[in-house]
């Protein structure tokens, strides 16, 4: 039975959100999730389960810092996360690539890896081509070398949000899927509680909006953007190490993940050019789009030729107006927060809900969220262009 | 455990069985379809006309005893394999059924079997006594066999017991 | 040998006349007729088990034989996965069991 | 994207049947097929079909499939084999994978007959090689020609439980018994009759505990069950078979229409969650038609008619023309197949389905 009051509400039932449910109801708080669908059924259960702590080019010295503090205590915790939740999560730390396929992204590589070394990561590494394909044999001859961090790794997306799922249910807190959260009830600068579909009121001091590419329905102030992509997987291969791996294709961002347990290959990200906002939340998948990964595969793996793709699916991650994530208090109500348009969902789901809970029980983080403070987008006019392309998301990738 | 039983009183009184009396004149068609499937070759296929469905084709088909010459055109033609020919004056002390055969080794004159009745129990010895081979109606034998004739209402099938050992294996 | 062929049936008649050929299940010599499917020869030699799964290393073989439910793969000239109930045989096939998906192996990985 | 007018996917009775009538009408039609030759069940199917003289009751299945076959070779009809439709996407466009190319179609209208598949019953070693569904062993023996076991369990006493134990009778199997949980058969008596008179015994209210055999089937504990289904063990049996068919029911192929986006609904009768359509066989998605199993669990019968409607149907709609005589004529002999105790649900069910259409489907 949903209840009248509740101490803490959770909007979505994603990595996040269950995340952020485990740790409050572990800290002993009174914690109901609402979820519009299932479980993960969200980017939470559509992405590769790459765990990559610093993806993209981050050159800049002061973001590479501040993630790389979260993603690091992140990875920690994965290591554990298995017995603290006794849940099986298939957690793998097998390093990861970011492969160039041709000059131009192999000095950007060899730039980043430099502005991150500066920085202070002690632990990425430059790899030419001969040392980068002793490491992936799959990988096309034609790559020119690689970043590799030797601490990503690679995860069951499904298990770990449900990990979170089960045992914050084990500490008291109460999932409600399929029930959609209509607004959020706010009065004189306070949330007050949240109002249901069927027009149910369920009164609460604190709210945390989780719903990443859907924030911005109950939180318009900040425009979250929906990003959606296609994901493909093939039949099993023979088992060789082949690492999680991104590789950047004229400006077309895709994440290929290595290989499952049982040894399927799954690659995400491919996207087709300018989508109607509206349309990234259409999850039918286009023939070109199955064309267009497949074409790629092929360029970035050799002698797959006849390998069958087995399934495919789109999801719709979020992304911010700068590609880093928008978490914390939420600007001018009290007691809301938010935590969305995680590009790499795997290497901060545990510690985002570590920090957001220290935030809501304690006032102030382990490690500072600053950087990702939503401030910096409340009520700005994002001028994103009312078909939004991806010449413009890869400059963001190439200012971040 | 528990077995589907079928005997004579399914079929008795009902539209496609011949009366006692028709049974003791001379060969007769004997249809044992008793639920309102949609079918009926059987109709169409009677040179005298003496099986109706009529319309919906669901109807039990009535059997016109008086029409009924026994000639047997409709046993290879009923889709149930429902329709058999009963002649209750084969000789002295033997009736004799026509029944559509269709599995190997297919039976020649002579051959010598058990019958059975309609549960596939045992009933008593029988002997072929016409045959027409399947080729003739799209696969369908026709094996005409006599028997003791007091189990002219029992018996409805025979098993070859010395039939020369065709089979395929 | 056993042959689990069906050379006389009462309706279809005779056993159609088709090229004798050979295919290799496991390296053993099996005779195959052309427009047989794989699981047909096996199965008509009496070989019913196909595959062994992945994780319980269960027995499997046909269950749908109209390739849709996938337990009959088995990895025929090196290509794993392929439904052998749908696929006729060559001449010359190499037919071999697989422990649940088969696995590709390339000379350049 | 090569453009077409219609596509029809699956070549089975109601695919062939639906390609005729469309095309005697004029209209470009496209048949695929994924398997090497089309037909789909009508191949296996040695019994003589029920009906009346317009369906071409007492033809056995397969002469009525040769039949088909050659009427769509007369009528030139594009035929494309071995080509598997892995996608059904927005606009009525089909992907094909055709000899391991990859082809994407547009069709303006797109008829589904894919059909159904086995509904699988799982008991302790069911995964034994030795197990399959009924028409599966059907597919063995009529197609393949090839016995997959020689002492056979039957489990349901449908008409495909009951006329395969006919069918394996015919090809020289030795069939132990027909177990049915339910206490009456599901067929129809005749079919029961046929194997019963050669020894084959139908064991009521009884139900399969186990199938026995470390690597295949080598036998099998049957079980009788009380009013309320469950077993009554101290009673159980054991068999010895080497093959055990499962014939309990099947469930339309719906993955392509559930990808195209079309409404479902749930009828039982007609063989669980079936497609929302019209009385032109039209679903929720406009220009995407279906007919024969796909579209309710019948008879092949029923699906040819279906068929050769769905076709009609297209053909009004392409060439601007009404049909409506023969489509009346089509209506009046699949009523033939839907009435009396067994049609007569299926002929609700349909019914249901074209009411509820109009009330979700607002064109």
């Amino acid at each position: 039975m949903i209840p009248e009051r509740v101490e803490i509400i959770v909007i979505g039932a994603g990595l996040m959100g269950c995340s952020i449910a485990y740790y409050l109801s572990k800290d002993k708080r009174e914690v109901v999730v609402f979820e519009k669908g299932n479980i993960a059924s969200g980017a939470s259960g559509r992405n590769g389960g790459q765990v990559i702590q610093l993806e993209g080019r981050d050159k800049n010295p002061k973001t590479i810092k501040e993630r790389l503090a979260i993603t690091k205590e992140n990875n920690k915790i994965l290591k554990e996360l298995e017995k603290e939740l006794n849940f099986n999560l298939e957690y793998r730390r097998t390093g990861s690539l970011d492969i160039a396929l041709n000059k131009e992204e192999w000095d950007d590589i060899k730039e980043t890896v430099k502005a991150q070394k500066e920085a202070g990561d002690r632990e990425i590494e430059i790899l030419g081509r001969k040392e980068t394909l002793k490491l992936s044999p799959l990988l096309t001859d034609n790559v020119f070398g690689a970043r590799y961090r030797p601490s990503d790794g690679t995860i069951n997306p499904f298990f770990l949000t449900y990990g979170f799922a089960f045992s914050a249910q084990k500490h008291g807190a109460r999932i409600f899927t399929h029930t959609s959260v209509k607004n959020i009830i706010k009065e004189n600068g306070k949330v007050k509680g949240v109002e249901l579909e069927d027009g149910k009121k369920v009164h609460s001091d604190i709210v945390i909006n989780a719903t990443n590419a859907w924030s911005s329905f109950l939180c318009p102030e900040i425009d979250i953007l929906p990003l959606r992509q296609v994901a493909v997987v093939t039949e099993p291969v023979a088992k060789l190490p082949v690492y999680p791996m991104e590789a950047f294709i004229e400006g077309d961002a895709i994440f290929t993940t290595t290989q499952t347990k049982s040894g399927n290959l799954v690659a995400g990200g491919f996207r087709t050019q300018a989508r109607e906002r509206r349309l990234h939340y259409d999850y039918s998948v286009e023939p070109v789009e199955l064309s267009g990964s497949s074409a790629i595969f092929k360029r970035i793996f050799k002698g797959i030729e006849d390998v069958c793709i087995i399934r495919s699916w789109s999801g719709t991650m979020a992304v911010t107006g700068d590609c880093l994530p928008c978490l914390g208090r939420y600007p001018e109500v009290k007691n809301l927060y938010i935590a969305a348009g995680f590009l790499n969902g795997m290497a901060y789901g545990p510690m985002i809900g570590k920090l957001l809970s220290e935030l809501i029980v304690y006032g102030k983080t382990s490690i500072p969220i600053e950087i990702f403070s939503p401030e910096r987008f409340y009520k700005k006019k994002i001028n994103w262009p009312k078909l939004y392309n991806y010449t413009v998301l890869a400059e963001f990738f190439a200012r971040v | 455990m528990k077995e589907l039983k079928i005997d004579a009183s399914f079929y008795l009184n009902k539209s496609g069985y011949p009366s006692e009396g028709r049974v003791k004149k001379g060969p007769v068609a004997v249809i044992e379809c008793i639920e309102d499937i949609p079918c009926n070759p059987c109709e169409a296929i009677c040179p005298f006309g003496a099986i109706k469905v009529g319309f919906p084709i669901t109807n039990l088909p009535e059997l016109d005893e008086e029409r009924c010459t026994g000639c047997g055109r409709c046993i290879t033609a009923c889709p149930g394999l429902a329709i058999f020919v009963l002649n209750y004056n084969f000789s002295e002390k033997e009736a004799s059924l026509s029944i559509p055969y269709e599995l190997l080794p297919f039976p020649e004159k002579g051959d010598t079997g058990i019958c059975l009745d309609r549960d596939g129990k045992y009933v008593c010895n029988g002997k072929v006594v016409r045959v027409i081979p399947p080729e003739k109606n799209h696969m369908t034998g026709v094996v005409t066999f006599s028997f003791p004739k007091k189990y002219y209402n029992i018996v409805r099938s025979l098993k070859i017991k010395n039939g020369k050992e065709k089979n395929n294996m | 040998m056993k042959d689990y062929r069906i050379y006389q049936h009462p309706i279809l008649g005779k056993i159609p006349e088709r090229k004798k050929i050979t295919i290799y299940f496991n390296g053993k010599k099996l005779t195959a007729y052309e427009g047989e499917t794989i699981a047909s020869v096996l199965y008509a030699n009496g070989i019913r088990r196909l595959r062994k799964t992945e994780k319980f290393n269960e027995p499997r073989g046909i269950f749908c034989a109209i390739g849709r439910c996938t337990d009959c793969v088995m990895t025929v000239d090196g290509i794993p996965d392929v439904r052998t109930c749908i696929t006729p045989v060559r001449d010359g096939m190499k037919v071999e069991f697989q422990k649940g998906l088969g696995k590709w192996k390339k000379k350049n990985w | 994207m090569e453009e077409k007018e219609l596509v029809i996917i699956g070549g089975g009775p109601a695919g062939l049947s639906a390609a005729i009538e469309a095309r005697k009408k004029g209209v470009d039609v496209l048949l695929l097929d994924e398997n090497l030759r089309p037909g789909g069940q009508l191949f296996k199917q040695i019994h003589r079909f029920f009906g009346s003289r317009e369906h071409m009751a007492g033809v056995r299945g397969f002469v009525i499939g040769e039949r088909l076959l050659n009427e769509v070779k007369e009528l030139g009809i594009d035929v494309w084999l071995n080509s598997v439709v892995y996608g059904l996407f927005k606009d009525n466009v089909i992907g094909v994978v055709k000899e391991n190319k990859n082809i994407i179609l547009k069709a303006k209208c797109i008829i589904v007959a894919t059909g159904a598949i086995e509904n699988p019953l799982s008991f302790h070693g069911w995964t034994l090689p030795g197990v399959m569904g009924a028409g599966a062993c059907q597919t063995m023996i009529n197609i393949n020609r090839v016995l997959p076991g020689k002492k056979v369990l039957m489990i349901g006493s449908g008409n495909v439980g009951l006329i395969v134990s006919y069918q394996l009778l015919q090809a020289g199997a030795d069939v132990c018994g027909v177990i049915e949980i339910m206490p009456n058969i599901g067929g129809y008596l005749v079919h029961a009759a046929k194997i019963k008179r050669f020894g084959v015994p139908i064991y009521l209210s009884t139900t399969i505990l186990e199938a026995e055999g470390k690597e295949e089937v080598e036998g099998a504990v049957i079980c009788p069950v009380d009013n309320d289904f469950k077993p009554i063990l101290r009673k159980r049996k054991e068999i010895d078979v080497d093959l055990i068919c499962i014939a309990v029911g099947l469930t339309p192929l719906n993955e392509l229409l559930y990808q195209a986006g079309c409404l479902f609904t749930y009828k039982p009768y007609l063989g669980g969650t079936v497609a929302l359509h019209n009385a032109d066989m039209e679903t929720s998605v406009n220009g995407i038609y279906i007919a024969g199993d796909l579209s309710g669990i019948e008879e092949a019968s029923t699906a040819m008619e279906e068929g050769k409607l769905a076709g009609l149907s297209v053909a009004e709609r392409l060439n601007g023309k009404s049909y409506k005589g023969e489509k009346i004529d089509v209506l009046r002999r699949l009523n033939d197949f839907r009435i009396g105790t067994f049609g007569e649900k299926r002929r609700i069910s349909k019914e249901e389905i074209i009411k509820e259409y109009y009330e979700r489907v607002k064109d």
